[in-house]
């Protein structure tokens, strides 16, 4: 398991484009957000972090069809399902793996890009503390809509027809922390809620994934 | 133990294509399916190793025990020679890249990226993982695809040595491998009788 | 006698063209008499004013689209559990009317809002619900029309089909969560909320009778259609086997 | 015949309009599929009688 992880880590840091892609991408979109509503600042300190929240949604689908396909393609999804791992197990590391390359770097760099949209000072934190635990549904979402479309052609817009419904919840959830924080409002209730579906999909989706795969795969 | 098929069918798409089809593999030997395209070779390996359900029978003595290659090699081309070996090494909970390397003649290309590999020594290098994973019942589709004859005897060699630890081999090709004492299984007499695929006759 | 035998394609097949009849002219009668009671003979809403005939599609119409849901929900596991073919075709077949519900609920909220509400589109709870159900059902169909192999499309479209009831209740109270809304309280069975009129009293008003007439035409145009579809589903299914039988020989 | 709808008539008669017509869409299509399929389906299964 741990080597599985460590090579995907590696193979996202060789080939380019794992780490740095998403970030340029969640990066382009914050900066285009102003061009396209203009530059007061009080507007932009309003919707700050709904904007950054669904910045990180589109930056982490874009490179969600990477957890299986290449894999397939090249054979290897055929011998890891012949090796000694769980299927479930093979799903929640690419999840994982997923995250660290993606969701870990939207994270981190989330505060940065508030300062670009005038993010409102308590919502520093909270944007940083909502995207942390938010994004992990998001890629374990995602390797289970990634896993439905692994052997079409063209199963890259497919794919985010399926995912983006399942994102609602999360990302209503996330912004709304992340909002009320930023208005300095009770943030318990939405927290609570993300972190409760942040959990339960990392510990049931995997399930649901695998039986995909397996039958995607036969 | 010995790997046995009883009785199986095997089905592509839904379609069976392989019926009632029998052996058994000892320890220390090789068998060599053998038939034209299409015959459904390709179908009966994965069916071994456990990629696709059978229709019909049964495989003992699989599971746990295989070590499946099939056409593709299933390398990373961002990935050194060595370090493709050792990834496959430590998922399947073995040490030492070393044997496997040099019984291929890798050794000179330890450090090369596998996408910088021509055909032949990617194949070469899909064979060296077999030698990894320390399981004792190989099973190959067509495995000298795209190899010369220098590395066609390595990987004869590498067989001999490996049902010489006890292990077996269980491979489907249509040229010659090179090994002798290997015996041959021609599918050809089990070919499915035409019939529409089991799940298609409810409709019928 | 079991209720499996109609798992036959054949067997239902028969059976549905022996129900069809029946069922088309009930659903004709139910959805013309509801419609036309309610549209021609009943009077205005004191607050609403006439809007409140829209009653009569809108009310059904969401019903139809939860529940054509919930039907896909049980034919799916029925496929997973049992692996009869005709559940999965059916669940099939009732996508699509189940997602012109939704567009038909989603429509009739709209016109029935701009007056009300001031605004085409609100973003309510339950009309953000019923958009997100849209979209379900949209990557339901999608997904059916993009696998070929019918076994594979079967078994993904199921396991979708409960991952995405699990996820689409979690998007209900999200969303309900998320913005307390205009809409008022559900009204089927309390169709007095709808008209202003003290919740307490009783049911028997002059919307009611109509609402109820026109919700049962709606439930058997629904039955009527998924008992179609699933036939014209078997018959192609049925095609295709022959014509694979046919290159296989 | 008609009934006096007043300000809202607009509002309520195109809501009915196009409820009805995607109805009658819905079952249009429906219809002409399953005719469709069932035509194919009858070709096909004549052409394999004469075939044997």
């Amino acid at each position: 398991m741990i080597a599985l992880l460590t090579r995907d880590l590696r193979l996202a840091v060789r080939a380019g484009g794992g780490f740095g892609l998403g970030l340029a991408f969640f990066l382009i979109v914050t900066v285009l957000v102003p061009f396209g509503v203009g530059p007061q600042t009080g507007l932009l300190t309003r919707i700050a972090p709904g904007i950054l929240w669904i910045g990180a949604l589109l930056a982490c689908l874009l490179s969600l069809d990477r957890i299986f396909a290449l894999d397939w393609e090249d054979g290897s999804l055929d011998l890891l399902a012949t090796a000694p791992l769980p299927m479930e197990g093979i799903v929640s590391v690419k999840a994982l793996a997923h995250w660290i390359t993606t969701g870990l770097p939207l994270v981190l760099a989330a505060p940065a890009l508030g300062v670009l949209l005038n993010l409102a000072g308590p919502g520093y934190l909270w944007l940083f503390v909502s995207l942390a635990l938010g994004t992990p549904a998001l890629s374990v979402i995602g390797t289970f809509g990634a896993a439905l479309t692994v052997g079409l052609k063209r199963g890259g817009l497919l794919m985010s027809l399926l995912v983006l419904p399942l994102y609602v919840p999360t990302l209503i959830f996330g912004a709304e922390v992340a909002r009320r924080g930023a208005e300095g409002l009770a943030v318990q209730t939405p927290l609570l809620m993300l972190a409760g579906i942040s959990f339960g999909v990392a510990a049931l989706l995997p399930f649901a994934s695998a039986a995909v795969l397996r039958i995607n795969l036969r | 133990m010995e790997l046995t098929a009883s009785d199986l069918t095997v089905a592509r798409g839904g379609v069976p294509v392989l019926d009632g089809v029998s052996f058994a593999l000892a320890p220390g030997r090789a068998l060599v399916l053998r038939g034209p395209n299409g015959a459904g070779k390709t179908t009966l390996l994965r069916t071994v190793a456990g990629l696709q359900p059978a229709m019909a029978g049964e495989v003992s003595g699989a599971g746990e025990r295989i070590a499946y290659a099939g056409h593709a090699d299933g390398l990373k081309s961002m990935l050194s020679v060595a370090e493709n070996l050792q990834f496959w090494a430590r998922v399947f909970g073995t040490e030492g890249i070393g044997s496997a390397l040099s019984a291929f003649n890798l050794d000179a290309l330890e450090d090369r990226l596998a996408g910088t590999l021509s055909a032949g020594q990617k194949r070469r290098l899909g064979l060296a993982r077999l030698m990894v994973t320390g399981r004792p019942v190989w099973v190959l589709d067509e495995p000298t695809v795209s190899l010369d004859t220098a590395s066609v005897a390595l990987f004869a060699e590498a067989v001999r040595a490996h049902l010489g630890q006890g292990g077996s081999a269980l491979m489907a090709t249509h040229i010659d491998l090179g090994i002798p004492e290997a015996d041959d299984f021609d599918v050809t007499p089990y070919r499915a009788t035409p019939r529409a695929a089991l799940r298609d006759e409810a409709f019928l | 006698m079991s209720i499996w035998e109609y798992a036959n394609p054949v067997k239902f097949i028969r059976t549905a063209d022996v129900l069809l009849p029946w069922v088309t002219v009930a659903a004709v009668i139910c959805l013309v008499t509801g419609l036309v009671w309610g549209f021609f003979f009943t009077p205005e809403d004191f607050r609403q004013g006439s809007t409140v005939k829209i009653i009569y599609l809108h009310v059904p119409a969401a019903m139809m689209a939860i529940n054509a849901w919930l039907m896909m929900l049980i034919a799916s596991l029925i496929w997973i559990v049992r692996r009869h073919h005709v559940s999965a075709l059916a669940a099939r077949a009732a996508a699509p009317i189940g997602a012109t519900m939704t567009v038909i609920g989603l429509v009739t909220g709209a016109i029935w809002g701009q007056p009300m509400w001031g605004t085409w589109w609100a973003w309510d709870p339950r009309l953000t619900v019923f958009l997100i159900l849209f979209l379900f059902y949209l990557g339901y169909m999608a997904l059916w029309e993009a696998i070929e192999d019918d076994d594979t499309a079967a078994d993904l479209t199921s396991i979708l089909c409960l991952v995405g009831s699990v996820f689409a209740l979690l998007s209900r109270y999200a969303v309900q969560f998320w913005n307390q809304g205009l809409h008022q309280g559900s009204s089927v069975l309390r169709a007095g909320a709808v008209t202003g009129v003290d919740t307490t009293e009783k049911v028997s008003n002059v919307y009611f009778m109509p609402l109820l007439v026109s919700g049962i035409g709606f439930v058997l145009l629904f039955l009527a259609l998924v008992l179609l579809r699933t036939q014209t589903e078997i018959r192609a299914r049925r095609s295709r086997a022959l014509l694979a039988r046919e290159r296989s020989a | 015949m008609m009934p006096e709808l007043g300000k809202y008539a607009g509002t309520v008669l195109s809501s009915y309009a196009v409820s009805l017509v995607l109805i009658v869409l819905l079952i249009v299509v429906s219809v002409l599929r399953s005719r469709r399929i069932k035509a194919e389906l009858q070709r096909i299964e004549e052409r394999q009688k004469k075939n044997g």
